[in-house]
């Protein structure tokens, strides 16, 4: 469109290249997540991500095994191995920390009282000497191995217990909590931008003011209140009701066993809570898009006989399709990354824990593993991704359908 | 039966008040043109039927009904839309239909409907069509088609020919004068600027300007008898000619001495108290014949012409503060410009207005 | 019908669940030599608790959460009851919302003693026994230290003994590879002074000395709080430490800002730092000791608690590739002693049950430390506990220095108010390294402090 | 497993049918309850109550949930804000007085200031440009899912993302951070990005464009489809060249979506405390007040009353945008 009128080849290029810009700025981050995901730890803390596809030199050490593995070989002992596993080629040795290239491959090393070291280019050595030896001699080799990448970050997270469970809850939890604060905000928003009512604009700008409001400051007021409620639904334990919900696994046991109530850290309060939370954002988007519908489709169809509700779900709502598939796919991405309010309202049990709070368990006491970190935020980005390349086909058709006007 | 009545009826937002005072008693089958310049509230009177606005005050009443509270569904209209506010997301079939599931009609009934308007409509081919792969003048008879399935007593349209080009609009003009030909007991209103589509169309005109109504009745009254300077020159193309002047001479017949120098004799009776007033005289271009006589209306020299075929338009130079005169000749008239021409009327022809107001309606 | 399914179902849960809890790392009665299971069997014997419940909330996650619950094993064999454990990354935060919203578990553990007073001045925790205080000044060597450790004022300012500790890490270690030691041909240092020298004459040798890092995200800056707090004790009588950490001791007194100065000395050296001062802040605690072990290596010593060869490189082997000593008192203070600086997770009871007791008992037999020592990553000043069950000899060794300190002392930053230890203290520690002075940093955190008062 | 899979499945059909039902329900009930097919003037009466009341039907559950979720912990801390770390002791207007006075929440305050200038005004900026071109090449599609790919990752990831750009090693090792692989790559010194005083904070706000970024393009890039093509063309033919259409013709049209779109990105800048949280925790004079606010609430054993103080100010801070939000729909009000 821009480009109409003929000569439009130079402005061509430059809108290729500048989006191709974009993407790669865009993208480069990520990726280098990606091929460091693919790396061992001992890589990534000593080259960058993007050497990962050139061969790297690199100096490492190795400790011949102790006495016990040494064989005679004519009036010597020798302790014979490979410094190089994963293949590759050694260009320098050198027996002390001091001076670790000090040796060309094929050289001997003297280690004082005839006891020799020589290392060859493949990267098989031989310690040997006059006496008994007593082994453990460090080696120190600057190997050139050629790229080399591994699965075994995403085998470690994935094979990690409770991971399919974890993916079980996340969905649990992550479904419901993007369809209902879309069907709840879906009406309000109809009701805010097409049903005149004294109040809207007041209640328009709470929503808006809302928006803002830090969920952390929510947590504590809404598990007591949560926690109250479980007390005062308590019911006998045996009873009907309280069989009900311990096998609806709504109900939390009283300690004695007696009492059953409605159990604070459920599904069904991590769901209302991620409603809460989203439905100001949500409520705001919807109507923005509502608003915007043509306003002569919704009086003919009120012309038509259709009630309020009637309009809502088939008329507003199908041409609301775009705007539902992005917050649905924004709302999805926050709940499945979500790992406060999981861990908050739903028990920190192994059972119950969510991905995001898997992948943090992984991550050890202390943290920092930076090749596990890697493997897990692509494991986890992976649903997500695959949500938005899903409906992103939806949401481009609705976005054409909708454009009748 | 499908009577409607307005009386008093008024629309204000807040303190802005948009239309008031009107009155109008529309019988069954008529079909009744609102026309008026942009933003004069016929739209407004239109929704305000429809139930899409709120009446103010006054009552609004359609077979004895007072209906100002029932909702449009009840009302027993159907309101086809200058947008045509089709539903972009249904086939033609489910636009159409879509009043009468609302209405939970039998699907036999629905379909029989559906089929019966797609057929007076020519509509039968594109039934499966969604709005997007129709023209623009099918999407107008698809919007026809959802209001005549509902069998309404009251057709409503609002302009709904002006996202049309000329030739269509001409052609969906003639088939909305036929599909009324075909049902002689519904009643229609129909908002209109244009008023060829109002002569053309109504049984009734309605003229609205400044809030309230200007005139009401047949297009030939309006374009003969109109009660004012407004209509006379809202009624009729090009626009009436007003040229002021004084009465010099009083009785069944009217002289009046015009500003820029003619003298005109009218049929338009006045009383001697009259004489000396000042009036507006109205001649329509039509209506002006070339003269040699002394007694003529109006001389000047000939601006611009424009020969349309059938006519030729004569565009007078202006003189002074006076408005442009226009004279519309039968024929084909070349070489005019720059001439200077002396132009008569017929007094039957002529009209008088004080103050805005026909002398014949005091 | 539906009914029946589901309770089948259960029913398939719980058999998959009991048949983990019955793994017993140690059969017990094996290895008398190094296990005490004559404790097991008389705890056994006294506490039968069989189908009740206990919920336990703590720090331990990853490797250090099934090590926890190997040791829960046995407490649920002995007893019958059912333990479920969770943690969670931000316990600290955790802790705090649960309790305050009225859902604790039954027993939480915590290795922050300024948290655990806070919670039991709201009232969240419950006291334990009046016998325990007599049985830590008995069992645990320096006693007195751990009672005071575990003593807490509840809502009303009585103090109480509610916290029991359990799981000591030692800090006051440092780090190095014996072999690179060789090469070089240094030895380790007995004395400060010696320390000091060392570190100039590794400069003169062309490496260099210290590998320092206080990255660790949100709680950047923390790793240079054990160093000025060891340092600290070994500058300074106790009373002084004990002084700092309730600010009757100012920070801004010159006692505490010549230990500030005196970490300056290692950390704002670039010639003493791998990668120059600037690199201090910004290298992460957990990559720093990666450093010992390049060819050639990055520097020679690292200043870090017990816990830290869990970040060591992979195969490390302690005590061949890399070992500690204690982080030696100045010669020129011999009064000082031997002091000790630890940390450790502290088991209080935030909602009392009949289980929780039992665990608090179960805490205190010889077999709950050996379990976990005989794995790794585990020291107890407990006095009963065979040291023969140390997995290696470098945690025996740490084992021996826990029970020959003539003065520990908890991690001071943890005994301080929250905001101070895990805030101010940490920031002034950054602002430090990145340049500011000592007065001025000690100042900031001094204000810091009186802005809570 | 299978019991999780049951249990999973059931609950989310309960979820979601019980929240169609209420819709649903509800609606039939109220027409039951006002017959608008009663006779004569008692339907027409019916059907005005109803319509008084439909409304709040529609409403309700989202005034419900707001009210349960987030009015009342407003309302809570506002309470508390009043009160001391325990969120006991009343202690007036002392919490005010230290947010006014303490100088690293001032310094916090700047920053989000900043952030606040420039992370909406950035990330609407690209994200309409990347709307824009992505829109008109054939491998837009692809470039789009690209550039929005970053919306998908958690924070915590993002933030490891970012550790591997800014990492700082010292000049005569080996660079694993993008950044400093650059720089040295061209002969610079490496240097520690996260510690440099006042620049710091940009390298910060730049995760967070690149995360929000995907977000404005995606609902702009759905405003520009819904411009009219004619207007384009017209200005074609008044001959604007393509920056001039885009400026002068598109983005005006576009606008109301501009400040939807600007607006969320003002709000979540002012509530995202992960970024700094994880990558500095404020140091490096790097504070923003959401995190000063999680610090306060939670850290050390919570400070009760000084959380709630903060959390108040940055819901003021919106005061501004609320207003504008309120008179743009007032607005549209009244165009109709």
């Amino acid at each position: 469109m821009l480009g109409l009128g003929g000569r439009k080849s130079p402005l061509v290029w430059v809108m290729h290249l500048s989006v191709l810009l974009l993407v790669v700025l865009w993208t480069l981050p990520t990726a280098g997540l990606f091929i460091t995901s693919l790396r061992t730890a001992d890589q990534i803390s000593v080259s960058g991500w993007w050497t990962a596809l050139s061969s790297a030199e690199r100096n490492a050490i190795t400790r011949t095994p102790d006495g016990s593995a040494e064989t005679q070989v004519g009036d010597r002992y020798v302790i014979a191995g490979n410094v190089l596993k994963n293949g590759g080629e050694v260009v320098a040795f050198g027996r002390s920390s001091l001076k670790p290239t000090q040796f060309k491959p094929g050289e001997v090393a003297d280690l004082g009282d005839g006891i020799t070291l020589s290392v060859k280019a493949d990267g098989s050595y031989e310690l040997s000497g006059p006496t008994k030896l007593e082994g453990g001699q460090r080696i120190f080799y600057t190997a050139r191995t050629p790229p080399a990448f591994t699965l075994g970050n995403y085998a470690h997270v994935l094979s990690a217990n409770g991971m399919l469970r974890a993916f079980m809850n996340s969905l649990t939890v992550a479904v419901p909590a993007t369809v209902i604060p879309i069907l709840i905000a879906a009406y309000a928003a109809f009701a805010l931008a097409w049903m005149p009512f004294p109040g809207r604009s007041l209640l328009i700008a709470i929503i808006v003011g809302l928006l803002v409001v830090p969920l952390q400051m929510s947590l504590i007021p809404i598990l007591t209140l949560y926690n109250d409620i479980g007390k005062a639904t308590a019911v006998d334990a045996h009873g009907v009701i309280g069989t009900l919900m311990h096998y609806s696994g709504l109900g939390q046991m009283s300690d004695d066993g007696t009492q059953i109530g409605l159990n604070p850290k459920s599904y069904l309060g991590v769901w209302l809570a991620h409603t809460g939370f989203g439905l100001p954002l949500a409520i705001f988007l919807l109507r923005n898009y509502m608003v915007g519908l043509p306003r002569e489709i919704i009086e003919s169809a009120r012309v038509d006989g259709a009630t309020d509700f009637q309009i809502f779900t088939r008329i507003v709502l199908p041409l609301s399709f775009p705007a539902l598939a992005s917050f649905a796919i924004f709302q999805f991405l926050w709940t499945w990354n979500d790992l406060l309010v999981a861990t908050v309202f739903l028990s920190h049990q192994q059972d119950s824990l969510v991905m995001t709070g898997k992948l943090k368990d992984l991550l050890g006491s202390h943290g920092g593993d930076w090749e596990i970190l890697a493997a897990s935020a692509f494991i986890s980005i992976s649903v997500p991704l695959l949500v938005f390349f899903a409906l992103q086909k939806y949401l481009v058709r609705g976005l054409l359908a909708g454009s009748v006007k | 039966m499908a009577d409607l009545i307005m009386k008093d009826v008024a629309k204000a937002y807040g303190e802005v008040k948009v239309l008031s005072n009107i009155n109008l008693d529309i019988k069954q089958g008529e079909l009744i043109v609102f026309v008026g310049p942009s933003g004069c509230g016929k739209s407004t009177l239109l929704r305000m039927v429809a139930g899409l606005e709120s009446i103010t005050s006054g009552t609004l009443s359609i077979d004895g009904r007072v209906v100002n509270e029932v909702p449009p569904a009840q009302r027993g209209i159907a309101m086809v839309f200058q947008s045509y506010a089709l539903y972009p997301h249904m086939t033609v079939r489910d636009n159409m239909a879509f009043a009468l599931k609302i209405a939970r009609k039998s699907q036999d009934e629905i379909n029989a409907a559906v089929e019966n308007a797609a057929r007076i409509l020519q509509l039968t081919p594109y039934l499966d069509r969604l709005p997007k792969a129709l023209s623009g003048g099918q999407r107008q008879r698809v919007a026809i088609g959802r209001a005549i399935v509902r069998d309404p007593k009251v057709y409503l349209f609002d302009e709904p020919l002006s996202n049309l080009d000329a030739a269509l609009r001409v052609a969906t003009r003639i088939e909305i004068a036929q599909l009324k030909e075909n049902m002689p007991d519904s009643t229609m209103i129909y908002v209109t600027h244009d008023q060829v589509e109002a002569m053309t169309l109504a049984s009734r005109i309605v003229v609205l300007a400044g809030g309230g109504i200007s005139q009401v009745g047949t297009p030939l009254d309006l374009y003969e008898r109109p009660e004012n300077e407004f209509v006379a020159q809202f009624i009729g193309s090009p626009a009436m000619n007003l040229l002021p002047g004084e009465i010099v001479e009083t009785g069944p017949e009217t002289v009046v001495r015009l500003s820029v120098g003619g003298l005109v004799r009218t049929a338009v009776p006045t009383r001697d108290s009259d004489k000396g007033l000042k009036v507006n005289v109205g001649a329509r271009p039509e209506d002006m014949v070339p003269t040699e006589a002394d007694e003529h209306l109006f001389e000047g020299t000939v601006g611009i012409t424009e020969a349309l075929g059938e006519v030729t338009l004569l565009y007078f130079d202006k003189k002074g503060e006076a408005a442009q005169v226009i004279a519309k000749l039968p024929g084909i008239h070349a070489g005019l410009r720059h001439k200077t021409l002396r132009l008569a009327a017929d007094p039957k022809k002529i009209h008088l207005f004080s103050n805005g107001r026909s002398l014949l309606y005091r | 019908m539906f009914g029946k399914f589901l309770t089948a179902v259960a029913g398939l849960a719980l058999v998959a669940g009991a048949a983990s809890a019955a793994d017993l790392k140690f059969k017990p009665g094996t290895d008398p030599q190094r296990f005490h299971w004559d404790s097991y069997d008389a705890f056994a014997k006294s506490h039968k608790l069989d189908g009740q419940t206990l919920t336990i909330f703590g720090p331990w996650r990853g490797e250090d959460q099934t090590l926890f619950e190997s040791v829960l094993a046995y407490f649920e064999a002995a007893t019958g009851v059912k333990v479920n454990y969770s943690s969670s990354e931000n316990y600290e935060q955790q802790i705090v919302i649960d309790t305050q919203a009225g859902s604790p578990p039954n027993i939480a553990v915590l290795p922050q003693p300024g948290l655990i007073q806070d919670l039991a001045s709201k009232g969240f925790i419950q006291p334990l026994p009046d016998d325990t205080k007599q049985w830590l000044l008995d069992n645990y060597a320096a006693g007195p230290s751990w009672v005071t450790l575990s003593t807490y004022k509840d809502k009303t300012g009585t103090p109480k003994v509610m916290a029991f500790p359990f799981k000591i890490d030692l800090k006051s270690l440092v780090w190095y590879s014996p072999g690179n030691f060789k090469d070089a041909g240094y030895k380790v240092p007995q004395t400060m002074e010696d320390l000091k020298a060392l570190t100039e004459q590794i400069v003169k040798d062309g490496g260099t000395p210290w590998c320092i890092g206080l990255g660790s995200g949100g709680a950047t800056g923390w790793p240079a709080t054990d160093w000025v707090e060891d340092l600290l004790l070994r500058m300074q009588p106790p009373e002084v430490y004990d002084g700092w950490t309730t600010n009757d001791v100012k920070f801004t007194d010159p006692k505490i800002v010549d230990a500030i100065k005196e970490f300056g000395w290692f950390a704002l050296n670039d010639k003493f730092v791998d990668g120059g001062s600037k690199a201090v802040a910004t290298t992460d605690f957990r990559d720093s000791p990666k450093g010992l072990f390049t060819s050639p290596p990055k520097c020679y010593l690292h200043h870090a608690a017990s816990f830290i060869p869990s970040f060591f490189p992979e195969g490390t082997k302690l005590g061949q590739d890399a070992d500690f000593f204690y982080f030696p008192p100045y010669a020129s203070k011999p009064d000082l002693g031997r002091p000790v600086e630890g940390a450790g997770t502290l088991v209080f009871i935030t909602k009392d049950n009949p289980a929780a007791d039992a665990f608090i008992d179960f805490l205190k037999t010889p077999i709950a430390s050996e379990v976990w020592m005989a794995q790794s990553s585990f020291l107890t000043p407990l006095k009963t506990v065979n040291v023969a069950a140390y997995a290696n000899d470098t945690m025996k060794k740490e084992g021996q220095i826990l029970l020959d300190a003539t003065t520990f002392r908890f991690d001071g930053s943890d005994l301080m108010p929250g905001k101070i230890g895990a805030g101010a203290f940490w920031t002034g520690m950054v602002d430090y390294v990145g340049g500011m002075s000592a007065d001025n940093v000690a100042a900031e955190i001094q204000k810091a402090w009186d802005g809570l008062k | 497993m299978l019991q999780q899979l049951i249990t999973a499945g059931l609950t989310i059909a309960v979820g979601i049918t019980a929240a169609f039902g209420y819709f649903y329900g509800s609606n039939i009930l109220l027409d039951l309850i006002f017959p608008s097919k009663a006779p004569g003037d008692r339907g027409t009466r019916n059907i005005r109550r109803a319509g008084v009341i439909r409304p709040w039907l529609f409403v309700g559950p989202a005034v419900l949930a707001l009210t349960l979720y987030l009015v009342y912990p407003v309302v809570d801390s506002i309470w508390l804000s009043f009160h001391g770390r325990d969120g006991h002791e009343f202690v007036g207007l002392k919490n005010y007085i230290w947010f006014v006075g303490d100088a690293r929440i001032r310094a916090a305050f700047l920053n989000n200031l900043l952030w606040l200038l420039v992370v909406p005004a950035a990330s609407t900026f690209l994200g309409l440009v990347s709307a824009a071109l992505t829109d008109r090449i054939f491998w837009g599609n692809l470039a789009k899912s690209l550039i929005f790919m970053p919306m998908a990752i958690s924070f915590v990831g993002a933030t490891v993302i970012w550790k591997f750009v800014y990492d700082y090693r010292a000049a005569n090792q080996t660079q694993i951070g993008l950044l400093n692989a650059i720089v040295t790559w061209f002969g610079g010194a490496p240097e520690a990005w996260i510690t440099v005083p006042f620049w710091n904070n940009f390298f910060l706000m730049v995760i967070l464009v690149w995360i929000q970024t995907g977000f404005a393009m995606v609902i702009l890039s759905a405003a520009l489809r819904g411009i009219p093509e004619e207007t384009i063309e017209a200005a074609v033919l008044d001959g604007a060249n393509g920056l001039q259409i885009f400026f002068r013709i598109m983005v005006p049209q576009i606008w109301s979506t501009i400040a939807v779109v600007w607006t969320t990105i003002t709000i979540t800048v002012l509530k995202v405390f992960d970024i700094v949280y994880a990558m500095t925790n404020g140091q490096w004079d790097t504070d923003v007040l959401a995190n000063q606010m999680y610090v306060w609430m939670f850290e050390g054993g919570g400070d009760y009353g000084r959380g709630a103080t903060i959390a108040l100010i940055i819901m003021l801070l919106v005061v501004p945008i609320m207003i504008w939000n309120i008179r743009n729909a007032r607005r549209e009000m009244e165009g109709r």
